[in-house]
């Protein structure tokens, strides 16, 4: 392993914390350690540093801190969503409405839900990976609970109509329509794409702390005044009733701290992460053949490039640049099984080769220009050697020369 | 499989497994081979071919071509350094032991990339 | 308010950070920031981080690493075991067995089973604060699925009979039983005292790291090998299956260290801790006249005293002695309803009095003799000034002598 | 009331308030009293009594006892310190609006305590 450098080009998976982060959460530790629930003075400042998180959260979406409740995760947050507002449902409707290139953690909720008899209704995104707001209306039944679609999608970026899809849902209630909900999982949006939830219209918004450079182990989910979710961890008063437990103040402030910085930092980080992005497809369009990018181009995150190298396998590419400091990912960090094809890459039409090949790059703030030169030198370097091994290259070559010779 | 279990599987990879993967040995086709085998896994859809120059009874030249998981990369290029200057009868007896042995071991769920390797110089050596 | 002195005794509420905690903890911010589930160099230093804190885990407690279950505190433990495990068998049986003096989450967990059809059965504690195996072997039903009782408790610190219960348990295995489980909440019991899966004997049990001086947003829930438990929060293949979402690295890698510390230094502490709290009450039946000290005082936690002061009442009480900066609590710092009287305190079969009265003083290790002295001397004055105010007080002293004079 | 709510509420306790809370004003019984009231409140089981010297229409002293939540005591220790003092008729026209000035505001949820204290206030007044 090439220890000299490192690059990290992975800030989907995650992000480092930042430095500002860490130092606004660090008393949290050792002086203002309190159980955000007791009475005395101890507690009463870590309430007030939750709160002040809570207000900084909700400013980052446009929404009221009453809104706002915090979780472990983007994992629980979809959790309480989904399966939140469905059990609360139960009694009456059990129809809802999600897309093919979710995250695996609203796919396997849903398919939790199918399990448990729930209809579920998966849209397609086509080939540039994104919904169609028709299609949610084509497919909305007088049972339908809940439409849950992404903001952005953490493989390829693409950003969903999220706005057109709440018309409708307004317009069904319009009509008289009630206990029809619309989530949208921003995890992967938050942070670098502005977000306000009365622009987007959703009733609740999952948010992930580590993915906006506050550290792993905190989140949100946005829940409109109004919308009726069933606690999933319960046993306690903690979060308006909505989620039982110890708050972990720490985590919980270094979110307070980083939505702040995302919001005042976001165009200056999404300009950055995208002119490091569109460099390195640029380079990568120079000097290596054989690629198809993965995701509508002009329709995705700043910061983020999917690309699968034909003729050579994900994990193998993953690994070579990984030896050469390079870390980058196949498919989503999260997702399930991977020596299948990326579910996400598959439902654009790739067939199996394209989506085995698919690799994700994704930038962020600390990255700089040196980064993507290196990466430009390895990657070629990299790409040409795995496909000096591979048949497949060879096998596509056959075929264009008989190709050829059958033009002539 | 789940990516814990790939970065699990990863950690567990060899020094000498890191150093074929970046750099293998004998890849690409061999024009004057007078033996090909190829076999693919059908789990996971991964390729290996394995191309030989046999003369009297040894195998002068081995080079392979290899698609799928870098334990079936790593895989083809220790085989052919293993089977190199070697005799055919001796290349018969290889197992897929001594290439887990060659290549500092391999987690089991990577195994099937050892025993891809030895059906595919079988095949080979079958072809002669 | 008193800014001079700050006395924190309420350690079971929630425990400062060990620095050298902080410290394991701090390169996984900014430096070792992977996600776990990475495959990549950055990933596999927080995989091994995660599984290095996992043996530590695991050896507090005397289990094997893989039968730990890293989960976001206490509460979610708790949930995970028993929502788990009731929702595993819900096809066949549907009786669980439980204590009235549990944490609140695990009351209301059970409260809500109840409401979704379970019989639930609560054992008493009677005056000791402590449950009898005997009525558990009453209680037991041929459908009984799980029992879930506290090791040691969060109010009065009473140490329940678990292998007792446990031995109960593998008799009825022994039997021919299957399907009946064993749970109990360690979150108070782990760092103070010394314990171990197997000569506990139970099939699950939860801790909580906020508790035993590692951050808040952490926790651990061991389920023995063959437990068979339905995932609560799903959409991932992290901790085998078992708890879906990205592992809070830090937290974890906190948890590690600070079970580690527990383990090697928990004779030090405990004998710490009692020392002081043995020297508080002792100063404290010296010096106020009217107390009552509820729970076992002979099976209790080291660290923990709680004492119901007549004819006054614990909020009050408790906001005096936060104003000279003395932070305790009353009720559990996270239990529900508390202008209700503790029903942790009326279980003993207190009067509503007394259970509005009762304080829980907790040690810690950063706690000092000069901390006890000081308490010692705010407390009786508090006491005095607030019983001054006591209606009750005089009406008590009148029937006294209403008394006396029939004596005569 | 969850615990939580009771730390907002501590939260937004005044300096008046933890002066009264520490230091309350005019506790005790009231020897030569010729006017007494008592009120609990049935929600919580506070209880407040109230002590009155009346003497040509004016509260010469006043003296309180309470049992229950800080605001029960503290309310009881404004009250007094406000009618000390006053004729009986401006006592009477006493709101619980000029209470909560007094102690610097409470939390809608402790408000009950001020309306405690003015009952308990118009008890006394009564029994004179
Ligand atoms: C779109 C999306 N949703 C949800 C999640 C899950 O969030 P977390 O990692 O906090 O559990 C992720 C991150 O992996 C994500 O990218
Ligand atoms: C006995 C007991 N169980 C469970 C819990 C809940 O743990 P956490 O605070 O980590 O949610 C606590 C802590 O309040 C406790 O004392």
């Amino acid at each position: 392993m090439n220890d000299s450098r490192k690059v990290y080009l992975d800030h989907s998976a995650t992000t480092p914390v930042d430095p500002r982060v860490v130092a606004a959460m660090l008393p949290y530790f050792t002086q203002k350690f309190g159980n955000a629930s007791s009475v005395h003075f101890f507690g009463q400042e870590a309430r007030a540093a939750v709160d002040r998180a809570r207000r900084e959260v909700a400013a980052l979406i446009g929404a009221r801190a009453n809104e706002i409740v915090f979780l472990s995760g983007g994992t629980e947050a979809n959790n309480l969503a989904i399966r939140g507002v469905c059990e609360a449902a139960s009694g009456h409707s059990r129809h809802l409405i999600t897309s093919t290139i979710e995250h695996s953690s609203v796919r396997g909720i849903c398919e939790g839900l199918g399990k448990s008899g729930w209809e579920i209704t998966r849209l397609p995104a086509y080939e540039e990976g994104v919904v169609q707001a028709e299609d949610v209306r084509a497919a909305l039944r007088p049972n339908t609970v809940l439409i849950s679609v992404m903001l952005a999608n953490n493989e390829i970026g693409t950003i969903q109509p999220i706005e057109e899809i709440a018309a409708l849902v307004r317009e069904e209630r319009a009509r008289g329509r009630r206990q029809l909900w619309f989530h949208t999982d921003a995890v992967q949006a938050a942070g670098r794409i502005p977000l306000h939830v009365d622009t987007l219209g959703c009733d609740l918004l999952s948010l992930s702390a580590h993915k906006l450079y506050a550290p792993k182990g905190a989140g949100a989910l946005f829940v409109r005044r109004g919308v009726r979710l069933v606690s999933q961890n319960v046993g306690g008063h903690q979060e308006r009733e909505k989620r039982a437990g110890t708050e972990g103040v720490p985590g919980i402030v270094a979110f307070g701290a980083a939505a702040k910085l995302a919001r005042e930092e976001m165009a200056e980080r999404s300009q950055h992460d995208q002119r490091l992005r569109d460099r390195f497809e640029a380079g990568v369009t120079e000097r290596i053949g054989n690629v198809v990018f993965n995701g509508d181009r002009g329709r995705r995150l700043p910061h983020l490039s999917n690309i699968s190298f034909r003729f050579i396998e994900g994990e193998g590419l993953l690994i070579s640049l990984d030896l050469q400091g390079i870390a980058v990912s196949t498919g989503s960090a999260c997702s399930s099984g991977t020596l299948e094809p990326s579910p996400v890459i598959r439902a654009l039409g790739r067939n199996d080769e394209l989506a085995r090949g698919a690799i994700r790059f994704s930038f962020g703030k600390d990255n700089t220009e040196q980064d993507v030169e290196y990466v430009l030198e390895v990657l070629p370097r990299v790409v040409e050697k795995l496909r000096a091994l591979s048949p497949l290259n060879r096998e596509e070559m056959g075929r264009r020369d008989l190709e050829a010779i059958g033009q002539n | 499989m789940p990516l814990w279990l790939l970065t699990l599987i990863a950690l567990t990879y060899s020094e000498a497994f890191k150093d074929h993967l970046a750099n293998p040995r004998n890849a690409g086709e061999l024009a004057n081979a007078n033996a090909v085998g190829e076999e693919t896994n059908p789990v996971c859809g991964d390729r290996l071919r394995l191309y030989l120059q046999v003369k009297a009874g040894r195998i002068e030249a081995a080079r392979f071509l290899a698609y799928g998981c870098p334990p079936t990369l790593v895989c083809g290029s220790i085989l052919t350094e293993l089977i190199k200057g070697r005799s055919v009868e001796e290349a018969t007896r290889l197992t897929r032991k001594d290439l887990l042995a060659a290549l500092g071991g391999l987690p089991s769920r990577k195994q099937h990339a050892a025993a891809l390797a030895i059906e595919t110089l079988r095949a080979a050596i079958a072809s002669v």
